[in-house]
C-alpha cells in the first residue's frame, strides 16, 4: 500500500495493480473517475462488481491485499443488498437516508484532503527545491559548544525511555562477561582520547554497547581523574552534557559540575 | 527610521540562524532597539531581496524570517549536495494534511478519513519531527492527539497554519448538493 | 560576459554549502559553463558585496568562497547563541524520561537503568525545576525520591502526568508486521 512519493492523477492510467492504491477509497476514486461516473450517484452494482475484479486480480497475483480493501468490499455488498430492499417504513417521519450516502461522504471527504496533499507536495519544498542553512555557521562554530537539538517534543520523551529500556536488557543479557580492563588502563585510554581530542563528551565515554563493569570503570577513572587535578570537569548551559577537558597546567581544577 | 546598520545587523541574524528568526526574538536579541524600527528593517530588507537579482531569497516561514536558495536553483544544488531532496510518499502526504488541517485530530480519525491504518506512517512522520503529540483526547479511551510541528511550516515554507492552501469546497465537484451541511474548514472532530 | 543567473547560481551554491566554495568545485558542478566565466561571476558577486551595506560578506578562505556574517556584528551574533532555548542532551533527556515514567523514583532506580552515575543530570534537572523532590523513601539510607513538577508538564504541554503517552501507544503506532495474519479472501462466496 505504501506507493512511492509524488504520484498524480497523470500517472493514474498506469496504475493498474492494487499495490499503488493507497487504500479502498483511493481505489474507488480511481473507479469513478475512469468510469466518468457521478459521485453522488454512484451506480452501485457495477462499481462493486469492478472492485471485486481488483480483488481477484490481486489474488491471481498473489499479492497481499489489506484488511481495509476486505472491509471496503463487504461494504460495497452491503449497500447493494439495502439498495435493492425496499424501503420499510418503520419510523415514519424521517426520510430514509440513501444506503450510499455515508460512503459519498467519505469519498468526498478523502478526494478534499488528497488535493490538499497535492497542492502541499506541489509547494518549494525545503530540501527539495529552496534550501536553507541548516547547520552553525563557521562564526559560531567558535561560540559554543553545541549540543542536540533545541526543542524537544513529547515523542522525544518516550523514544530516550525506550532507549534505555532496550539498553538494560541487552546489558544484563552481556552482564556475565567482563572485559577485565584496569581502571588504570582506562585512564590512560581516557587521557589519550583527551589529548587527541582536547575536550570529550561524559558520555561519549559510556558507551551502549559496554558492559556494566566497564562502565564502573570508566566512571571510577574519570573520578581518579578528576580527584588528580589531571581533568577539568564542566558542564554546558542549562541542561547541558558535561564536558571533560585536559586540565590547563597552573589552574586548579574547576568543580563545577563535577559527578557528586 | 531605522538606521541602516540595524538592517544590515538585522540580516547577519538572520543568516547566522539555522532556523527562522522571528520579530519577537528579534526584539529580545535587539534590545536596544525599538521593536518598530526593527520591524522597518525586516520590512526593508524583504523590499531589497523582493527585488530580486539575487541567488537568495527572505521567505517569512514558520513564524519568522528566513534565507533560502532560490527554486529555480534547485537542480544546480543538488549537484553539489548530491543529495536526491526529500521524498514523500503520497501516505505521508495525505496524513499530514489531514492533520494540518483538522488539529488536533486522533489516529482513529486520520484513518476514518483515509480508510486505511495509519500508525505506521504516523509513527515515521513523529520521527522526522513533523508532527507532534499534543496530549490525550479527554475522551473514553483518553486517545493520543496530534498535531504540525514547526518542522512541518519550515518544509512547505508555510508562514503559519492560517496560510495553508484552502481546502476545496465540496460544493464545487457538484451542483446539486446533497451534502449542504458538510461542516465548514475549522471541521468538527470526526467521531468514529 | 558571464549571464547575471550564472551570478546567482554561484551565489546559491555558496550560500547553501556549509564550508568554503572553490572555483575548481564550482567548475565541476557547473560543467555546462565556461570556467572563465564562472570565474567571472565569482568577481562581479565579489564585488557587489564588497560595496558594503550589507549583513553579510562573501569572504575567501581556505582556497573558496564563504559567505559569512559581517565581523562587525559578531557581539549582536553571540546574543543570538546565548537567547537560545533550553537544550537537552541525551543524558538529561533519559534521565527526565525515567523519573517522568517510573516516579517516585531514587537515584539508585535511576543509575540502576541508565547505567551511569546520574547525579549531575538529576541535580541539573532539579535546578531547572523540570523535577522535584517528593520525600524520602522509607529504607536504609533514606534516600530521596524523585518526581517531576508542574514546570515539566509545561515544557511539554501536557495538562497532567494521566497525559503523558504511555510506550505501548508508541509501540502501537507501528506493529512489527500488521499483516502478518492476514485472513484469505472470502471472494468465493461473493458473486460477482
Amino acid at each position: 500500500m505504501q506507493s512511492n512519493l509524488f504520484s498524480d492523477a497523470l500517472e493514474d492510467a498506469y496504475r493498474v495493480q492494487i499495490e499503488e492504491f493507497e487504500g479502498p477509497l483511493d481505489l474507488l476514486l480511481h473507479l469513478i473517475k475512469k468510469n466518468e461516473l457521478d459521485i453522488y450517484n454512484i451506480p452501485i452494482a457495477a462499481i462493486t462488481r469492478q472492485y471485486l475484479e481488483y480483488m481477484e486480480i490481486l489474488k491471481e497475483l498473489n499479492l497481499d491485499i489489506a484488511g481495509e480493501f476486505l472491509v471496503m468490499a463487504a461494504t460495497l455488498l452491503q449497500i447493494k443488498s439495502r439498495m435493492l430492499l425496499p424501503v420499510e417504513s418503520e419510523d415514519e417521519e424521517a426520510e430514509p437516508e440513501d444506503p450510499r450516502a455515508e460512503l459519498v461522504r467519505r469519498l468526498l471527504e478523502y478526494q478534499r484532503y488528497r488535493d490538499a496533499s497535492q497542492q502541499l507536495s506541489s509547494r518549494h519544498l525545503l530540501g527539495r527545491d529552496v534550501f536553507a542553512r541548516k547547520f552553525a555557521s563557521a562564526e559560531l562554530a567558535d561560540l559554543e559548544q553545541t549540543e542536540e537539538p533545541a526543542d524537544v517534543e513529547l515523542f522525544e520523551l518516550i523514544e530516550a525511555f525506550r532507549r534505555v529500556l532496550a539498553r538494560v536488557s541487552v546489558e544484563t543479557f552481556h552482564d556475565v562477561i567482563t572485559d577485565g580492563i584496569s581502571i588504570a588502563d582506562r585512564i590512560g585510554e581516557v587521557l589519550s582520547l583527551l589529548h587527541a581530542q582536547k575536550t570529550l563528551r561524559f558520555d561519549a565515554l559510556f558507551s551502549e554497547r559496554m558492559t556494566r563493569d566497564l562502565l564502573v570503570v570508566t566512571f571510577l577513572s574519570i573520578l581518579e581523574l578528576c580527584k588528580l587535578h589531571l581533568i577539568k570537569i564542566t558542564q554546558g548551559e542549562c541542561l547541558g552534557s558535561i564536558w571533560l577537558a585536559l586540565n590547563a597546567q597552573d589552574e586548579d581544577a574547576e568543580g563545577d559540575g563535577a559527578p557528586a | 527610521m531605522p538606521s541602516k546598520s540595524l538592517k544590515t545587523i538585522v540580516e547577519s541574524l538572520i543568516f547566522v540562524h539555522d532556523q527562522p528568526l522571528s520579530l519577537d526574538r528579534l526584539a529580545l536579541i535587539l534590545e536596544e532597539h525599538e521593536r518598530a524600527d526593527i520591524r522597518l528593517a525586516l520590512e526593508e530588507l524583504a523590499r531589497e531581496y523582493a527585488a530580486g537579482g539575487r541567488g537568495i531569497v527572505l521567505a517569512q516561514v514558520a513564524g519568522g524570517y528566513q534565507l533560502r536558495s532560490r527554486p529555480e536553483h534547485a537542480d544546480y544544488i543538488r549537484r553539489l549536495t548530491k543529495s536526491k531532496g526529500v521524498k514523500f510518499s503520497q501516505s505521508a502526504l495525505e496524513t499530514l494534511s489531514i492533520v494540518a488541517y483538522r488539529q488536533p485530530v486522533t489516529r482513529a480519525e486520520v484513518e476514518y478519513l483515509r480508510g486505511v491504518d495509519s500508525g505506521g506512517v504516523l509513527k515515521s512522520l513523529l520521527e522526522k519531527k513533523l508532527l507532534r503529540i499534543l496530549g490525550k483526547k479527554d475522551v473514553p479511551g483518553k486517545p493520543l492527539i496530534y498535531g504540525t510541528s514547526r518542522e512541518f511550516l519550515e518544509l512547505f515554507g508555510l508562514k503559519d497554519l492560517a496560510s495553508l492552501p484552502t481546502l476545496k469546497e465540496i460544493q464545487e465537484l457538484a451542483p446539486p448538493d446533497p451534502f449542504a451541511d458538510q461542516p465548514e474548514l475549522p471541521l468538527e472532530a470526526v467521531e468514529s
